[in-house]
C-alpha cells in the first residue's frame, strides 16, 4: 500500500457518501460522475486498463449523462432515509455485511490463478493477441454473446411503457459549430477504438459507448447527421444487428470449425473484427435508445 | 450431436431477434413454427441418455472456456418450458389484439425469455449463470411491464430493483469464489472449494442471491404485485417457469459446486423458510380479494414445497434421493398446474370484466370451462390423488417418514389443507348465481380450451410418475463427492 | 490489495443500505451503482495478479460485461422510473405492496 | 532530481493551486454566472498546467501531442458547456 492508493481509496469512499447523501438527486447524480471517474482511476492502479476505460466511458460517462438527464424529471418531495428501527437494522447488518467480507476475502489463500494461465497459455491457439479480446470474444464469448442479449432485452423492455415527453431542442448556433468538429472526432475515436481492441485495450464496448456520446451530441445540436432516424423496422433491424450477426459467425463461423462459437483459425481475425464493428454499431444504437431523446424539432 | 445443447439457446434467442425486427404480424406468425422447432430441438435433447451431456463452447474445456451441461435437472426443465410455452403462445395468439403495442413486445421478449431460462438450466460456470440470470431477469422485468400501466410498472420496479440486489450479491459470490479458486467452472470449483476458507460464504451469498430470485420467504415481497398483476400470458410464464430456473440454479450450485462442503445449517435454515412459506403464501392467499393476487399468493406458497427438501439434501443422507425427487416433481407439478390456473383466473377476469373475486359469482355459468381448469389446477396445487402435484408431495412425506422428521408433515398437510381452503374459496363463488345481470362481451373459447389441456396434464401428471422418474433418473444426479 | 478489498466491501454495504432504504427510486439506482462498483473492486482485487503488472484478463472480462450489464439495468430502471413518476407523480414506490396492483 | 522533474513539480503544484481556487470559487460564489467563471477560467488553467507537467514526463513528441490534443478537447468542450450553462441560466432568469 502507498500513499497515492491511501489516497484515491479514501476519495472513493468518500465520493460514495456524496453520491448516496446529497441532498438533491442532481448534486448526486454529478458526484457520480466523478465517483465513477475515480473508479476508472482505481482500475488504471490495479493495472486494468480495459476496464478502466470502459468505466470512463460507459460507468461514469454514459450512466453519469442517464442519472443527470433522469434527475430533473425525479426529483420529488420525497422523504429521506427509512423508516428509525428499520433503518438502524439494515445499517447495521450492512456493517456486519461489509466485516464479515472484508475478513472473508481478507483470509482467501491467494489461488494458483488456473483459468489465467490458461489464457496466456492459450493465446497463440486462440490467434488473438489480446488477453482481454481473447477472453471477451474467444474463451469466454459465450458471456459476450448473452451479454448483448441483456443490452437488447433492455431496449425492448424500455418500449414497455409510453414516451414521456420532452421538452424540445432547441438548435443552437454555437453548440451546432462545436459539435460539428466534435462529432466527427468522437466517431473516429469509436473506430480507432474499436480497431485497437485486437492489439490493445479498447474494443466493441468502449467504443460504441463513445459512438453513442457522437450520435447523442448530434442529435442535442441538430446536426443532419442522424442515422437512426429511419424506417421503424430499419432502426429495429440496427439494434438487433449486433447479436445476430454474433449469433451467425457462432453457428456459422462454428459449423465450418467444428463447434459453436469456434472460430476457423485462418480467419479469427477477420470474424472478430466483424463481430465487433456490429457490436459497436448496435450498442451504440442500443444506448442512443435508452436515453429516450428524439429528434429535435 | 451435442450441439443440440448451445442450440438450446441460441435458437429462442434468434427466434427473439426475429421478432423484435420483424412487425407484430409476423411475429405472430412465428409463434407456432418457432415453437415447434424449440420442442424439437429439445425432444432430440431429451432422448440424448446418459445424462449428464456436456459442451465446451468453442471449443475451449472448461475450465479455460465455458461449458454447458444437460442433467436430468437441466432436460426436466427444457421440457417443462415446452409445455408451459405450447399453452401460453396459443393463449397469447388469442390474447393480444393483432397489431397492439403490447403484442409487439410479448413476442421478442418471450423468445428471449426463453433463451435466458435454457441458458440458466444448462449453464455449469459460475459467472455464466449470472449474465444467464440477468437475461432472465431483464426478460422476466420487461413482461411484468408489458401493459405500461402505472400498477404494473411499479409492480415491474419492485422486480427490477428486488432483481438487482440479488444479481450484486451474487456477482459478489462469483468474486469471493474465483478470488478463492481461480476458476469459475463449477465442476472445477467444487474441487478447490474443499480447501478455500470462507468458500461457504461465497456458497451461501450465492444462495440467498437466488433465494431472492425465486421469491423464498421472506424475500418473495416482490412477487405478488409482479405476477398478480401482469397480463395473464406473462403471468403464467413467471409463476410456472421464470422462478424455477433460479431454483434450478439452487440445486446445481448445491449438487455440482459445493457437494464436498458442509451446508447442513444452510440446508435446514432453507427448509424452514419453506416451511414457512407454505403457511405464509396460503394464508395471504385466502385472505386476497382479487383473484390473480390470490393465484400470485399461491405460488408464493409452492414455493415453499421446493425448499423444503433441502432438509435432507445433504451427501449421504438416506432421504437424500427422494428429497431431490421430491423436488423435481414439484418443479414439474407447480409449473404446470400454476401455468394453467393462471390461464383459468385471466380468462375469468376477462370473462367477469374486472379482477375482484366478488365478481365471480355465476362464473360457473358463463365460464364453465375455465372453472373446471381452474378446478384441476387447484386439485394438483392441493395435491389430490392422481395429479402431479400429489406424486410431488407424496415424495415429500416419504422423505420426512424416511428421516423421522414428522414435524414436517404436519407442515405439510396443513399448506394441504390451507390451500383446499383457497382453492374452494374460489370456486364456491363461482357457483352462486350471478348478483347482477352484467354486460361483459363474451370471451372467445380459445382461452378456456388452452387453460383446460394444460389442466388436464397437470391431472395426468401423476399418473405417470414412475416412467417419468424413470426417464429423468434422478437417482444418477446425485453425489459425486464423498 | 488489503487496502481496495477494505475500500470495496464498504462501498459494497454502503451501496446496498441505500439500495435497500432510500425510498426514492433514483437514490435506489445509485445505491446498486455504488455497490457495484464495490463488488467490481472486490472481484480484481482478489484476483490473481497475472506477470508484468497488468490485472488478470479473465477478471477484466468479467468486469466489462458487469459494467455493461449495469448501464443496461440503469437505463431500463431510469426509464422505467420516469414514466411511472409522469403516470403517477410519484418517484417513490407506494409502501403498501397491494396498493400496487389497483389499477 | 533532475531540473526537467523540477519543473514537472512546479507546475503541478501550481495545477493544484487553480484547480483549488477553482473548487472553492464554484462552491462559494453566488450565482450559476459567477460559477461558471471559476471553472472555465482557473479550471481550464489548472488543466493546462497540469498538461504541461505530463508533457515534460510524455518521453516522446507523440505522446506529448497526444496530450496537448486531449487539453485542447477540454477547453473545447468546457468552453461549450460553460456557454450553455449560462445560456440557460439566463433563460430561466427571464
Amino acid at each position: 500500500m502507498n500513499a497515492t492508493d491511501a489516497i484515491v481509496a479514501t476519495a472513493a469512499v468518500a465520493l460514495a457518501a456524496a453520491v448516496l447523501l446529497a441532498r438533491d438527486l442532481r448534486a448526486a447524480a454529478m458526484s457520480f460522475v466523478a465517483f465513477g471517474l475515480l473508479l476508472a482511476l482505481i482500475w488504471a492502479r490495479l493495472g486494468a486498463a480495459d476496464v478502466a476505460l470502459a468505466e470512463a466511458a460507459i460507468g461514469a460517462g454514459v450512466t453519469g449523462a442517464l442519472l443527470i438527464d433522469a434527475a430533473a424529471q425525479l426529483a420529488g418531495p420525497g422523504r429521506r432515509g427509512g423508516r428509525g428501527p428499520t433503518a438502524l437494522a439494515v445499517g447495521l447488518l450492512g456493517g456486519a455485511l461489509a466485516l464479515v467480507l472484508a475478513h472473508g476475502a481478507v483470509s482467501l489463500a491467494p489461488s494458483a490463478g488456473e483459468a489465467s494461465r490458461l489464457v496466456a497459455a492459450s493465446l497463440d491457439a486462440a490467434q488473438i493477441v489480446h488477453p482481454v479480446t481473447a477472453v471477451l470474444l474467444s474463451f469466454r464469448a459465450y458471456d459476450t454473446l448473452l451479454e448483448v442479449g441483456v443490452l437488447l432485452i433492455a431496449v425492448v423492455a424500455a418500449q414497455a411503457a409510453p414516451p414521456v415527453p420532452r421538452p424540445p431542442l432547441h438548435h443552437d448556433p454555437v453548440l451546432a459549430r462545436v459539435a460539428g468538429v466534435t462529432v466527427p472526432l468522437a466517431v473516429l475515436v469509436a473506430v480507432y477504438l474499436l480497431w485497437a481492441g485486437a492489439t490493445r485495450s479498447g474494443g466493441a464496448f468502449q467504443a460504441g459507448a463513445v459512438l453513442a456520446g457522437a450520435l447523442l451530441l448530434a442529435r442535442f445540436a441538430a446536426l443532419p447527421f442522424d442515422p437512426l432516424a429511419t424506417r421503424p423496422v430499419l432502426r429495429r433491424a440496427m439494434l438487433a444487428l449486433g447479436l445476430a450477426v454474433f449469433i451467425a459467425v457462432a453457428l456459422g463461423a462454428g459449423g465450418a470449425a467444428g463447434a459453436v462459437l469456434a472460430y476457423p483459425a485462418a480467419w479469427t481475425g477477420a470474424l472478430v473484427l466483424v463481430i465487433e464493428a456490429a457490436l459497436m454499431l448496435s450498442i451504440a444504437a442500443s444506448l442512443v435508445a435508452l436515453f429516450g431523446v428524439g429528434r429535435p424539432q | 450431436m451435442t450441439e443440440l445443447l448451445p442450440l438450446a439457446v441460441l435458437l429462442p434467442l434468434g427466434l427473439g431477434v426475429t421478432a423484435f425486427v420483424v412487425p407484430e404480424r409476423g411475429a405472430r406468425a412465428l409463434a407456432a413454427p418457432g415453437w415447434l422447432a424449440v420442442t424439437a430441438l429439445v425432444a432430440a435433447l431429451a432422448q440424448r441418455a446418459p445424462w449428464p451431456q456436456r459442451y465446451a463452447l468453442g471449443q475451449w474445456p472448461a475450465p479455460l472456456g465455458i461449458a454447458l451441461h444437460a442433467d436430468a435437472l437441466a432436460v426436466a426443465l427444457l421440457v417443462l418450458a415446452c409445455a408451459v410455452y405450447a399453452a401460453v403462445l396459443a393463449f397469447a395468439t388469442a390474447y393480444f389484439a393483432r397489431g397492439a403495442r403490447d403484442a409487439a413486445l410479448f413476442w421478442p421478449l418471450a423468445w428471449l425469455l426463453w433463451a435466458a431460462l435454457n441458458a440458466a438450466v444448462l449453464s455449469a460456470d459460475f459467472f455464466n449463470l449470472y449474465v444467464a440470470l440477468e437475461l432472465l431477469t431483464f426478460a422476466a422485468v420487461g413482461l411484468a411491464a408489458l401493459s405500461g400501466r402505472p400498477a404494473a410498472l411499479a409492480a415491474a420496479l419492485r422486480y427490477l430493483l428486488a432483481a438487482l440486489v440479488g444479481s450484486n450479491v451474487f456477482l459478489l459470490a462469483v468474486a469471493l469464489a474465483y478470488g478463492a479458486t481461480g476458476v469459475l467452472a463449477l465442476e472445477a470449483l467444487a474441487i478447490r472449494l474443499q480447501d478455500a476458507p470462507y468458500a461457504a460464504l461465497a456458497i451461501a451469498l450465492a444462495v440467498a442471491a437466488l433465494a431472492l430470485k425465486t421469491a423464498l420467504v421472506p424475500l418473495h415481497f416482490w412477487l405478488p404485485p409482479a405476477h398478480g398483476g401482469a397480463s395473464t400470458p406473462v403471468s403464467a410464464l413467471l409463476s410456472a417457469l421464470v422462478i424455477k430456473a433460479s431454483f434450478v440454479i439452487v440445486l446445481r450450485l448445491w449438487l455440482l459446486a459445493a457437494p464436498r462442503l458442509d451446508l447442513a445449517a444452510l440446508g435446514q435454515a432453507l427448509a424452514v423458510l419453506g416451511a414457512a412459506a407454505i403457511v405464509w403464501g396460503s394464508v395471504q392467499a385466502l385472505l386476497q380479494r382479487k383473484l390473480k393476487m390470490l393465484v400470485a399468493y399461491s405460488t408464493v406458497a409452492q414455493i415453499g414445497y421446493l425448499f423444503v427438501p433441502f432438509a435432507w439434501l445433504a451427501p449421504g443422507h438416506p432421504a437424500a434421493a427422494l428429497a431431490l425427487e421430491a423436488s423435481v416433481l414439484q418443479l414439474l407439478a407447480h409449473g404446470v398446474a400454476k401455468a394453467a390456473m393462471f390461464l383459468a383466473a385471466g380468462t375469468l377476469v376477462l370473462a367477469a370484466g374486472r379482477d375482484d373475486l366478488g365478481a365471480l359469482r355465476g362464473a360457473a355459468a358463463r365460464a364453465p370451462m375455465a372453472i373446471f381448469a381452474f378446478g384441476l389446477a387447484g386439485a394438483s396445487l392441493i395435491g389430490v390423488p392422481p395429479t402431479a402435484g400429489f406424486a410431488a408431495k407424496w415424495q415429500l412425506l416419504q422423505a420426512a417418514a424416511t428421516s423421522g422428521q414428522w414435524a414436517w408433515v404436519a407442515v405439510l398437510l396443513a399448506g394441504g389443507l390451507l390451500a383446499a381452503g383457497y382453492v374452494f374459496r374460489v370456486l364456491k363463488l363461482a357457483f352462486l348465481p350471478a348478483a347482477e345481470a352484467t354486460a361483459v362481451p363474451p370471451v372467445t373459447s380459445t382461452l378456456s380450451l388452452v387453460a383446460l389441456l394444460l389442466a388436464l396434464v397437470a391431472t395426468a401428471g401423476g399418473l405417470f410418475t414412475v416412467p417419468l422418474l424413470d426417464a429423468l433418473r434422478i437417482g444418477t444426479l446425485a453425489w459425486r463427492g464423498p | 490489495m488489503t487496502l481496495w478489498l477494505a475500500t470495496g466491501c464498504v462501498l459494497v454495504a454502503a451501496g446496498l443500505v441505500a439500495l435497500l432504504l432510500h425510498p426514492s427510486l433514483m437514490r435506489k439506482l445509485l445505491g446498486f451503482n455504488v455497490m457495484g462498483g464495490g463488488v467490481f473492486l472486490v472481484l480484481l482485487a482478489v484476483a490473481p495478479r497475472a506477470a508484468g503488472g497488468s490485472a488478470d484478463p479473465v477478471a477484466q472480462a468479467l468486469l466489462l460485461t458487469g459494467i455493461v450489464i449495469a448501464v443496461a439495468a440503469t437505463a431500463l430502471g431510469l426509464l422505467l422510473a420516469r414514466r411511472y413518476r409522469a403516470a403517477t407523480g410519484r418517484s417513490e414506490l407506494p409502501d403498501d405492496e397491494a396498493a400496487g396492483t389497483d389499477d | 532530481m533532475n531540473p526537467l522533474d523540477a519543473i514537472t513539480w512546479l507546475l503541478l503544484a501550481a495545477a493544484g493551486t487553480f484547480f483549488t481556487a477553482g473548487t472553492v470559487g464554484l462552491l462559494r460564489l453566488p450565482d450559476t454566472l459567477t460559477r461558471i467563471h471559476a471553472l472555465t477560467k482557473a479550471d481550464n488553467l489548472g488543466l493546462g498546467l497540469a498538461a504541461a507537467a505530463l508533457m515534460l514526463q510524455a518521453g516522446s513528441w507523440a505522446g506529448a501531442g497526444e496530450i496537448a490534443l486531449i487539453w485542447l478537447l477540454a477547453l473545447l468542450a468546457s468552453a461549450t458547456a460553460g456557454y450553455l450553462i449560462a445560456h440557460r441560466a439566463l433563460d430561466e432568469r427571464d
